[in-house]
């Protein structure tokens, strides 16, 4: 899996807190402080730990010279996305999987339960109400997993990113791999996403 | 199996957007429900006092994604009420042009969720194909499929590209015939009788205590529409009926959608032969440029609006493609929006969900709520 | 305001053997797309691709394609770096705020060259700085797809913007119209200090200080230090940037209509 | 190849193996080895593990023909990137699945979250041991595989239920509740509208019953008792129109909502292995199984492997048209459901054994060879 | 039917409840009354100009005072009817309109949370679109929103 973003700063969590300057803050812009205490890194710092087990073990073993392109091969080509809707993309993500674009060509089926799932495609805007669920959400999916932000509200909160609950980026939540940009994005561009994620997975080492 | 509460949301295939529908069921029977919004709220009230009158209208297209058109329509005429403001005529053909073709559109997603909650497979992606050819219009002539960004406050942003009516006559006829089709994978159907009929009545009296309005209004009985009873943008100049039926029930509310799309159809035809003919600007002419030209200007702004536009408030209403949306747009002589109030009508549905959900099942839930038509963009704003 | 009742309950279609005319429909569905599904095999097919279109939509006489005109279509922008005057506009009208006005090269030391670079990440593709932009440099294309695994390469600077312009994508033709009798900037004579700020700053260069009469000192004032200069603004070359104003120290031009 | 028979195979395959083996070990360990019972006991093991493959082979090409063909009737096209025409997507959702997380609901009972799945994929597999493809393609002789069949059949309900109460989860535990209720419920139709089928082919045993079949199928005089087994098989393989346990609309995934990566593998191609069984029984009981009419000609019929070849066309084509029913029709509700099956579907049965038994009784079945030409 | 009609009809039951009916656009009128009133007026509004259908309930915050609306909607007349009250910012409540309009339910609880004006003997008066808790009522004056130079990508141009 790549490193995130390069938008997260490491030395601080890039959380609602890590948004805002030091210091005190004045009275009247204390209400436009997100309100939900988030445990921003909970997926984050277990992705990494998984990570180095999972790179650990390998190096002892040093089996996986012909299993991972297998692996991969079945992991790029059978990608179950959440089926979840936040916004305007979802509508999008639903026409990409109508008869059009008809993302099942290249394996991509949503599935309801997250327990299925390999990818988030975070659709829309986060707000803050929902980035509880949002987090569960992601750490029911079992690993190895990926998450795209589709569109610019998933991306960095898009035109909405001023507002008092919208979370700026869903990269504060959770690590993103691929980004799309649009507003919405055509379904061709979410497609192009997913093809951008098989690449990825295909590239990766550990 | 004793009573408990379940929540359908926010993650669930059948909330078709981000809300929590709690629902105390007893075995497979509901008993009470509570839905639980906000989960897109996104503060688009508050977002508007901080922009200017045409930077607004970026929200709207977001704001209810399935009808960003209608939307649209709602806030340009109220900011045009606010700012006393009239557009050209071909520009309000334009804007009725984009508001059918918008209710088709709605009404095609809406179709194609409501098959999928009854367990229709096929018809989903029939919906959403033939969906896609109204957005490739929109497309032609906006230059997005579905954040047009298109009206503007005194018009529109441009015209028709040449040809368009003629493509625009080839998709109507091709979507008349789907209509049939439509009819047939579901009225067709016992299963699909047996499953809607008397299912998720709401009768005329208790929509109209709760404020339900559009479609499930319309399928009560009650004769209402905006667009006879108050008649905007160029609809006193179209034929067309309204479609009711009687039965308030799921049924009910299928025939009316897919009655109003034929009388979409009907209006359509009309409009595009009279854009064929009456060639015309489409942006009102004497306007100040800031308004007119889509960009803000630096310095002054304050002085040119208390010359141009003193204070004052729209308030309108369009018959969206879920029901009737209202805006109410206080201008207080500031560059900005004083206030943008937004009366989203699926809010008002929803809020009544206590009324047509108790005493059915639990796998009745998914066919009402699709027949609801949900859209929660607008509901949460 | 009576209108006759369309729907009642009288639907137009009735189960016929319980589900035999579903069925029925479904399989004349089949048949159809067994020749040809409406589906356009994405990487391979593009719909923006004109002879795929007339290809599909003509010979299969399926709806694919139908109502296309994708010249319109707002994606990514083309900057053309050598027309851009550096007149701010788009960043002005951007109600995202997605723009920035960055250095180039090509700008002498006292007006350096500002180019817009737009943050894709925040952009929502209103097409309102394009409709803005003056001169035309600024247009948007068909290209859509942009996926990015970090997020700063959303980020296009003019470079990026310029090199997307040169791939001579089909630009977005449809330009909005100025108004007639457009507002114009005026000047408020006894304000104006003669201090050339405006001139010097202007885009087009169409503002140029003319010498006015020095008044005669009328007696017991004192002199004041004024330069006696006082600008005069060409409206048919000023593009209504407002550059002026904003750099106007005495605030002494203002938006209004020329009599 | 019409006499060799699967098990003759793997007999031949199983001595020659072990007379290789033992030819080269010296004499006690010979005589050990090259043991009839032992080489009764490897023939064994081939049989089942070609057995295994063989049905597991078909449950991935049936996945796929499924996704080609609903994408053909949903005007789409379906997998089509991975392998040709997408003939390895299924390979490759399984080796994904299979290298995913394993995991283990908070709240979950581990005995029954496990035992669950692995029960219902292995019941499930039993089933082709007692089901003849073709007149080789069987385990022997039983007496009364048809019962056995669907006795094996109809443990489902219990591991569905077991799996989808140890989840914990409500929408599970209301799935595995509904799939219990409507597998008893289509039971009994099932059952009974067999009962026809057994009446007139005079035996319990599947080979027999398409013996009997060589002069005519049985769809037509018993078109009753097929419409009833169609029915009750579509709510058996919870398939639409019937698929209220993982209804997906109100009921996330169903009864398989807390599971994923093999576990969930598991479900799904048992899901799919039944499909199959289900297809299998249809075209054993009422389309002739392997057997092909007469006036098809002799070339068509006499190729090696014909009749498994043919067994698995009309295989196919029983579940296109399961395919064909999801495409175009919607989900009933369960009460719904229940009704046709206690009011509807057992009265029909009932009625089908009394036309069988008449039909038997007046000896006219000949006459209602019902295929132009059937008849021989 | 008109403004100078409305009051006609209003004001017998009304009294010094009712402050003034003026034109408004798009609408057959605003009708201005005292927020103590609020309930007369509803039940006069519905029963008696048979305005049937509440439409929205809203509120401004006019920094020195806070302003409740009301729309109504007549079958019969074809109309909207504007109701606004003001009532003072420090003691920001009416009564609930709910017992006569059911549909006014879930408008005021949206109005209680956005502007932070108290609907008295409101059935169910808790949040609707913020979460249980938010302390802050996003839609007043003296709410502001981030700023954008605060969400920033940090390491733009890395």
């Amino acid at each position: 899996m790549t490193t995130p973003t390069a938008s997260v700063a490491p030395a601080k969590p890039p959380g609602p807190e890590g948004l805002r300057p030091e210091g005190p803050l004045p009275t009247v812009t204390q209400a436009a402080v997100p309100f939900i205490e988030i445990e921003t890194l909970r997926a984050r710092e277990f992705l990494p730990a998984a990570r180095e087990a999972l790179t650990s073990l390998i190096a002892e073993q040093g089996q996986t010279k012909v299993i991972r392109p297998v692996f991969n091969w079945a992991g790029r080509n059978s990608l179950f996305p959440l089926h979840w809707g936040l916004a305007c993309c979802a509508i999008e993500f639903a026409a990409a999987f109508g008869g059009r674009w008809d993302a099942e060509r290249f394996g991509v089926v949503p599935r309801s339960s997250p327990r299925q799932c390999d990818l988030m495609i975070v659709n829309g805007t986060v707000t803050w109400k929902v980035a509880h669920k949002l987090i569960t959400l992601y750490e029911q999916m079992p690993e190895p997993k990926w998450v795209i932000a589709m569109g610019n509200c998933a991306t960095g909160g898009g035109p909405f990113r001023t507002a008092y609950s919208v979370v700026p980026g869903v990269d504060k939540l959770v690590p993103v791999d691929v980004y799309i940009a649009g507003c919405p994005p055509r379904p061709e561009a979410m497609l192009d996403g997913i093809l951008k994620l098989e690449q990825l997975i295909r590239e990766r080492k550990e | 199996m004793s009573e408990m509460w379940i929540n359908m949301g926010p993650q669930h295939p059948m909330t078709h957007g981000l809300w929590n529908l709690r629902v105390k069921i007893d075995g497979e029977m509901i008993l009470d429900v509570d839905p639980e919004m906000g989960y897109l709220h996104r503060g688009i009230e508050k977002i508007s006092e901080d922009r200017h009158y045409n930077e607004v209208i970026t929200l709207m297209d977001r704001c209810c994604y399935v009808a960003g058109f209608a939307w649209e329509h709602l806030y340009i005429q109220s900011a045009e009420q606010a700012l006393g403001l009239r557009p050209p005529e071909r520009a309000e053909y334009l804007r009725v042009l984009c508001d059918e073709f918008q209710r088709i559109a709605s009404h095609l997603m809406w179709y194609a969720a409501f098959v999928q909650d009854i367990g229709l497979m096929s018809p989903f992606l029939y919906g959403m194909r033939d969906r896609d050819l109204v957005l490739d219009l929109f497309q032609s002539y906006t230059g997005a499929r579905m954040t047009y960004e298109y009206m503007r406050v005194g018009g529109v942003r441009n015209d028709v590209p040449p040809g368009f009516t003629d493509q625009a006559r080839k998709v109507l006829d091709w979507l008349s015939d789907r209509f049939v089709e439509y009819d047939q994978l579901c009225l067709g159907s016992t299963i699909f009788r047996e499953r809607c009929d008397d299912l998720g009545t709401l009768k005329a009296n208790d929509c109209v205590a709760h404020g339900v309005t559009g479609p499930m209004l319309r399928a009560a009985g009650l004769k209402r529409d905006l667009r006879k009873d108050r008649p905007y943008a160029a609809y006193d100049r179209l034929e067309f009926d309204v479609a009711v039926a009687d039965s308030a029930d799921v049924t009910a509310r299928y025939l009316v959608r897919m009655e109003e799309m034929r009388q979409s159809v009907r209006i359509l035809r009309q409009v595009v032969d009279w854009l064929d003919r009456h060639p015309g600007p489409v942006l009102a002419e004497r306007l100040p440029r800031w308004l007119g030209a889509p960009y803000a200007p630096i310095g002054n702004e304050g002085y040119l609006l208390k010359r141009h536009y003193a204070k004052g408030v729209g308030f309108s209403a369009v018959e969206e493609p879920h029901g009737e949306a209202q805006a109410y747009v206080v201008n207080d002589g500031g560059e900005h929006p004083y206030r943008v109030k937004f009366r989203s009508p699926v809010f008002a549905n929803i809020s009544a969900a206590r009324q047509y959900l108790v005493g059915y099942h639990v796998a009745d839930i998914p066919p009402i709520m699709g027949s609801v038509d949900v859209c929660v963009g607008e509901v949460d704003r | 305001m009576a209108s006759p009742i369309t729907a009642k309950e009288k639907p137009s279609e009735n189960p016929i053997l319980f589900v035999a005319r579903p069925m029925a429909t479904a399989a004349r569905q089949f048949a159809k797309s067994l020749i040809r599904p409406a589906t356009i095999v994405y990487p391979y097919e593009r719909l923006e691709d004109p002879t795929f279109r007339d290809r599909v939509a003509v010979a299969s006489g399926r709806p694919i394609g139908v109502g296309h005109v994708w010249d319109n279509y707002r994606g990514v922008h083309a900057l053309n770096i050598a027309t851009c005057i550096s007149c701010n506009l788009c960043a002005f009208s951007c109600p995202d705020l997605c723009i920035e006005m960055v250095t180039v090269p090509g700008g002498d030391p006292k007006h350096p060259k500002k180019c817009p670079e737009i943050d894709y990440g925040k952009c929502s593709y209103c097409g309102f700085c394009s409709d803005a932009c003056p001169e035309g440099c600024l247009t948007m294309t068909t290209r859509y797809e942009l996926s990015v695994a970090r997020r700063a390469e959303m980020v296009y600077s003019p470079e990026k913007l310029y090199d997307v312009f040169r791939t001579k994508l089909p630009m977005n033709p449809i330009r909005v119209e100025r108004p007639a009798n457009e507002d114009a900037i005026l000047l408020d004579p006894p304000l104006c200090i003669g201090c050339n700020a405006c001139s010097r700053d202007c885009p087009t260069q169409c503002i140029t200080m003319l010498d006015i009469p020095k008044p005669a000192a009328k007696p017991g004032e004192k002199q004041t230090k004024r330069i006696w200069k006082e600008p005069v603004i060409n409206d048919s070359d000023c593009v209504r940037c407002g550059t002026c104003i904003s750099v106007c120290p005495k605030e002494c031009l203002f938006w209004g209509t020329r009599k | 190849m019409a006499s060799a028979t699967l098990y003759s195979v793997s007999d031949g395959l199983a001595s020659a193996l072990l007379h290789a083996l033992g030819s080269v070990l010296p004499g006690p360990a010979r005589a050990a080895v090259t043991n009839p019972n032992v080489i009764v006991g490897l023939a064994v093991l081939i049989f089942a593990v070609i057995l295994l493959a063989a049905s597991m082979l078909n449950t991935i090409l049936l996945i796929w023909w499924e996704r080609k063909l609903l994408g053909r009737f949903m005007d789409r096209r379906g997998a089509m990137h991975v392998g040709f025409a997408g003939l390895l997507q299924n390979f490759a959702d399984g080796l994904k699945l299979f290298r995913k997380n394993t995991f283990q609901p908070q709240e979950a009972d581990p005995l029954g979250f496990y035992t669950g799945p692995c029960a219902y994929m292995v019941t499930s597999l039993i089933i082709f041991g007692v089901l003849p493809i073709s007149s080789g393609w069987n385990a022997g002789t039983l007496p009364l595989t048809l019962l056995l069949a669907l006795a094996i059949f109809s443990f489902a309900p219990l591991f569905i239920f077991v799996s989808a109460w140890s989840s914990n989860n409500k929408y599970s535990l209301m799935g595995g509740m509904r799939s219990a209720a409507q597998m008893i419920a289509y039971e009994v139709p099932i059952l009974l509208a067999v009962v026809a089928v057994i009446l007139v082919a005079g035996s319990f045993n599947l080979t027999t019953i398409v013996y009997e079949q060589q002069n005519y199928w049985f769809w037509g005089p018993l078109v009753v008792a097929l419409i009833v087994f169609v029915a009750g098989m579509l709510a058996e393989m919870e398939r639409i129109p019937f698929d209220l346990p993982e209804a997906e609309a109100e009921l996330v995934e169903g009864w398989n909502t807390e599971y994923g990566g093999m576990l969930f593998a598991f479900f799904m191609l048992a899901d799919y292995l039944r499909a199959l069984v289900g297809s299998i029984l249809v075209v054993l009981l009422f389309l002739g199984g392997w057997t092909m009419p007469t006036w098809v000609p002799g070339a068509l019929t006499s190729f090696p492997l014909a009749g498994i070849f043919w067994f698995m066309v009309k295989t196919y084509t029983v579940f296109g048209l399961f395919v064909w029913v999801r495409a175009s029709l919607p989900r009933v509700r369960t009460d719904q459901l229940l009704r046709v099956g206690w009011n509807r579907m057992i009265p029909l049965s009932l009625l089908s054994i009394f036309l069988a038994a008449v039909l038997v009784t007046v000896k006219c079945l000949p006459l209602l060879g019902c295929v132009p030409g059937v008849g021989s | 039917m008109q403004p100078d009609d409305i009051a006609r009809q209003l004001a017998p039951k009304l009294g010094d409840g009712l402050l003034s009916v003026e034109p408004f656009p798009g609408t057959a009128g605003r009708v201005r009354f005292r927020s103590e009133r609020a309930l007369e007026l509803f039940r006069a509004v519905r029963d008696d100009l048979h305005f049937g259908h509440l439409s929205m309930v809203g509120a401004i915050d006019w920094v020195d005072h806070r302003e409740v609306f009301y729309v109504a909607w007549s079958d019969a007349a074809t109309q909207y009817l504007f109701l606004s009250t003001d009532v003072p910012a420090s003691a920001a409540h009416v009564e609930s309109a709910s017992s006569v309009w059911p549909s006014a339910n879930w408008h005021e609880r949206e109005a209680w949370e956005m502007v932070d004006v108290t609907f008295d003997n409101h059935p169910d008066l808790r949040h609707l679109l913020m979460p249980d808790g938010y302390a802050f009522h996003p839609l007043l004056r003296s709410f502001k929103l981030h700023e954008p130079e605060e969400l920033e990508v940090k390491s733009r141009h890395v």
